[in-house]
């Protein structure tokens, strides 16, 4: 038995909650840079942001220990940081360059570091939910102290792997924990027109497993459900299902023509940014000079970043031999024995 | 006669075919309301309503829905937004749709449309940059077709909506912004019918997709050493046009045949297959094939176009060919 | 709007009761003459038997109308019958002769009668889901007065596409029923090893639709249960699960070599064979001669009709058309307009 | 040496890893209290207790954890039951298993096997019958075998286990009850290394799995008629073993390639394909391809013999080729 965690109730300490600030403030940064470079035509591909969900990746990976795995989805920006990867070779990848995470092979969608626990972004939808379960299933092959935390949308979640794959963690008990990001959209269509229920954590008790719905715009109720959750998880107890309730305020990507979002709503949820409400707490705790040196910092480090990775070197190509068609030359056919 | 873009000219065949049959449906994600994130089905469901349905991101099931509602008396078109998606509706195309036609032979018809579009060279990266067309076009009782020019796009789309079994329209992120001219009244483009893209001699290049608009670069370039290419626009990849084939390789005597699928068990060995099979004599050289690389496709701008077929490439081939 | 269907308490009529009893009594035969021809020899492939579950299959299909639809999975054989196709050409393609529904081609797995609106056993498990799904969403589309019921197993429950299926059609409030045929294994796997939780009903609620557990051995409830729900989706309100409870006493196959069920469970389920339990209510009501007379009718029909089919000839190969690699011969190819 | 069932032989293996590396693991549909349905797995839940699991019926995920569960320290097999549910697990290996290696590069590695079986003739009908070869040999990344005698059940077996990457065993249902040879000592045989399972100089039959078996029959009926045969197992279906193809050509300078997948984009295209790319000049005549008949697979035992490739449609094709 490994030791019972820290309660959830001590934790975010202070300098958590300050830590996790700065890392929404840098998320925040990276993608409204991102936006810039956008506009002036300097990325490729589509790219997803996710301004306005920042608690929920970094909260979830505030509550983690660094051994435990991550995967997340096309729009994982937020886990990336959150989970301690460098917001320069992050940019780097994200601009395709040698530098990048992936040396520009894998793009913003698909980023990953094994040595960060950081098990993938991903780009088919749904596909972290097995990802997760299936890296859940080696640790507890290999009896390891460790979780794995899947995140994914509530596009996602009408997905047929998560049904499957929901029922294999509870029915094994593996050490998961399930982080439903619901930012109200799949793509444009409102979650209405994807899901046959409002609220989605109510599916956990289709598998028999703990099910809660959180506020996803308060990064210290993210990192506390996941606590409490990566806590059962070590524990044996086996798989939670979190739906934390946000809101996309940027378009699907990069490429959305928009015109599907009421006006009202996205005013709704302005007024919730996770950012802004971190910072009224931690205004109230360390006053207001501490909070803008943390966020100009935090900042200034993203858009330096920016520049360092722009700077960077693309790849050169070559060939992969591991995805090879032919076997390597043999002086002979073996004989039959 | 107007000039149009490859997508409105699918759309053009989408609005015609739902209004002439009530029984023709559209269903996917984001194509209502959003119109498609490529815009092919845009306006669709201001004029027909509830017959265009955005739908949760369920392509097993919705591929498997499109099979059972074809064989009960609808015309369900589904779009899955991008090829590197069909992975997730091969269990309904290869154990469902490929098996009725054949074992409940003349109870049941399955009218229905899968479209999709494949394709690299936008940095999409690996998930959403293949062209999968050998997984589809393998699969018996299938028809696969894959137009290039806007008035292609109207006339095979129009086709695969009228043809009694199931076909799958294979589009292509680069070509929806390209024009061409689409007569008003085009109507049907025949399935199983190669398009001569042009005229030429001494090699023939045969293509699919937007490779054929590469082909034709190809034939230009080598136009300027002094050969003369052939290209052909395969337009069906499913069932094949043959005589096209050994028709043009009767008068060449050499080809490069030309894909954006991998090459490896690709939809390229079938045609370099096709012509070992029923074009033999006629070859005076190996038959070439150009296809992507056999590796995941990189998002990096310089990998990527390391990876896909390229004019470069095709010359090249050509001029292995001719060597 | 179409007339409210007869309220269920009044039915099943006794009449009704006694054809399906007959019914039963066929699929029984039916079920247990594969057995002996197997045994002899004279069959081909897996065969899969439905001893014991023939309450399920029967009492579902006499709750619909003829023009309703039904798919069901490689375990059809009552509903083949039910729906009313007759045994001796069943028979006929389970033993791959030309007089079969589907010539031989389709085998025992797949038999289709479009005429009968039997579309379909399917050897996919989980495929008879999104089949009945998709015909529903047919007959909303053409809004027609019918519906679509979805017979599957416990095991096919766990599948990803059930999921999708389930969400899909209590989204857009399809006329499906969905009929959950728990038979407690999945081919030899208890369905503690497949499913996290032990009830299946509850799964509805995850979809906000109804959902019962019925007991799948007792004719009339099954009759009941998917009256009602057909009821509801005749009326626009969208699907049902009905969870029916039974037990096949049978191997999974012809193929099955045994020894994973307790003969302490097939005892306790013998006892509440679906077939004794329906005789006993109606020899209470018609006398014992009726009903025998009844059932020996029944079995003597099957056992003329598996004669009949074993006489039939097999059918003659001829190459399919519409499977055709390549297209017809054409004079030129088309030219560039 | 002992005598072993094909089945038993991959049976051994199983043990054989199992015991020597405790992050190997086993987990499929029935593998575990039942010993799956073909007994490949039998007394392996005795022997090694919770490494051995009954699953769900749950295809797609299953084999996105053995993708997962692989890169971080394990060594999982999966089965898949037949072939024909492999379409399932296709976007699992095509957009996971597949783009990782390349992508991120050293950082993990992808052990981990997946099981499965194919193959017609047994009356098992349409969607328990196929043999989708081609659809898992397009992928790269993956290495696919396909074993025939009980010695390479065993040997490739085992190296699918230790590959540090994706491997998939294509096994056959119709040939777990046959016997062979296989050393005490058997260890791991060499992937992508073909085995010339029959001299010959007039003519190469090149076949993959079960077809070997018809081969060897054809080309002792060929013998009868004076045409000495050589027989090629390829055992290894990606990466392919180019010079024993070769090899072989530049002595007989004809060729039947034999699969049991369909033949249209299957995976004797391919084969064809090859035979084009690399041995055009050796050809005296046009590669022969002999495959499933590009239909549904029949239940009916007439219907079944007349698609599936025989020893008496390899004959024919060898005939032609050298007529
Ligand atoms: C299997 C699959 N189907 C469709 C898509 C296209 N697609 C990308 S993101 C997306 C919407 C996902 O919605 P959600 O899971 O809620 O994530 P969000 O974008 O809101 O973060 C869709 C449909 C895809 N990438 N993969
Ligand atoms: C997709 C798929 N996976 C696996 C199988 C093999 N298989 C056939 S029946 C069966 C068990 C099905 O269990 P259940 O749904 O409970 O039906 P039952 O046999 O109990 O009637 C399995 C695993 C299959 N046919 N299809
Ligand atoms: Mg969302
Ligand atoms: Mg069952």
């Amino acid at each position: 038995m490994t030791a019972a965690p820290a309660t959830p109730q001590n934790r975010p300490s202070l300098d958590e909650h300050v830590d996790m600030h700065r890392l929404m403030v840098v998320t925040r940064t990276l993608e409204e840079q991102l936006g810039v470079l956008h506009k002036a035509g300097r990325t490729r591909g589509p790219i997803h942001r996710c301004d306005g969900q920042e608690a929920v990746g970094v909260g979830a990976t505030a509550a983690l220990d660094p051994q435990d795995y991550v995967t997340t989805t096309h729009r994982g920006h937020a886990i990336y940081i959150g989970k301690g990867l460098d917001p320069r070779r992050v940019v780097a990848e994200i601009l395709g360059r040698e530098t990048g995470y992936n040396g520009g092979r894998a793009g913003h969608m698909l980023v990953g570091s094994a040595a960060h626990g950081m098990m993938g972004g991903n780009a088919i939808v749904g596909a972290s939910i097995p990802a997760a379960t299936g890296m859940a299933l080696s640790i507890q092959m290999l009896r390891q102290d460790r979780v794995a935390l899947a995140v994914f949308g509530d596009g996602a979640a009408q997905t047929g792997i998560c049904h499957e794959s929901m029922n294999i963690a509870a029915l094994w008990r593996l050490p998961v924990v399930f982080l439903l990001e619901h930012n109200e959209y799949g793509l444009t269509a409102h979650h209405s027109a994807q899901s046959s229920v409002p609220d989605l954590h109510v599916r956990a008790a289709a598998y028999g497993m703990p099910g809660e719905q959180i506020d996803g715009n308060d990064v210290v109720a993210v990192f506390q459900a996941v606590a409490r959750a990566a806590g059962r998880a070590r524990r044996g107890e086996g798989p939670t299902l979190i739906e934390a309730r946000t809101y996309r305020m940027e378009g699907f990507s990069t490429s959305d023509k928009g015109g599907y979002q009421a006006s009202e709503e996205r005013k709704r949820w302005a007024a919730r940014d996770p950012i802004v409400r971190s910072r009224t707490t931690l205004v109230d705790a360390l006053g207001t000079a501490r909070v803008e040196d943390v966020e100009q910092s935090a900042a200034e480090a993203v858009i330096a970043a920016v520049a360092a990775a722009e700077a960077d070197p693309y790849p050169r190509f070559v060939p992969h031999a591991a995805s090879a068609t032919h076997a390597g030359p043999a002086d002979r056919v073996t004989e039959d024995a | 006669m107007a000039m149009m873009r490859y997508a409105e000219a699918l759309n053009a065949a989408l609005h015609e075919a739902m209004t002439d049959d009530p029984t023709v449906f559209v269903f996917g994600e984001d194509v209502a309301t959003y119109g498609g994130v490529f815009q092919v089905t845009r306006g669709l469901w201001e004029a027909f309503g509830d017959r265009v349905r955005d739908t949760p991101i369920s392509e097993q099931s919705l591929t498997a829905m499109a099979v059972s509602a074809a064989m009960t008396g609808t015309r369900p078109i589904l779009e899955i937004m991008y090829a590197d998606f069909m992975p997730l509706t091969l269990d309904a195309l290869v154990n469902q749709a490929s098996v009725y036609g054949y074992l409940w032979g003349d109870q049941v018809t399955m009218p229905f449309v899968v479209r999709t579009q494949g394709g690299a060279g936008l940095g999409t990266g690996a998930q959403h940059a293949k062209s999968l067309d050998a997984f589809i076009a393998h699969i018996p009782g299938l028809k696969v077709v894959a137009p290039v020019t806007p008035a292609d796009a109207k006339g095979l789309m129009l086709a695969a909506i009228r043809d009694p079994g199931p076909v799958v329209v294979l589009e292509h992120k680069r070509l929806y912004n390209t024009r061409g001219e689409v007569a008003d009244e085009q109507g049907p483009t025949e399935i199983g019918r190669a398009r001569l893209a042009r005229s030429g001699t001494d090699i023939s290049l045969i293509a699919t997709s937007r490779m054929v608009l590469e082909a034709e670069a190809a034939a230009e370039q080598l136009a300027g050493s002094g050969i003369s290419a052939e290209v052909i626009d395969l337009r069906t990849l499913r069932p094949l046009d043959l005589g096209a084939i050994t028709q043009s390789l009767a008068k060449t005597h050499h080809a490069v045949v030309i894909n954006e699928d991998w090459g490896f068990c690709g939809y390229a060995a079938e045609l370099s297959a096709t012509i070992m099979d029923h074009a033999f004599d006629d070859l005076d050289a190996p038959v070439e094939r150009v296809a992507t690389r056999d590796m995941p496709i990189p998002f990096s701008e310089p990998l990527e176009s390391a990876v896909i077929p390229t004019v470069d490439r095709i010359v090249e081939a050509a001029l292995k060919a001719l060597a």
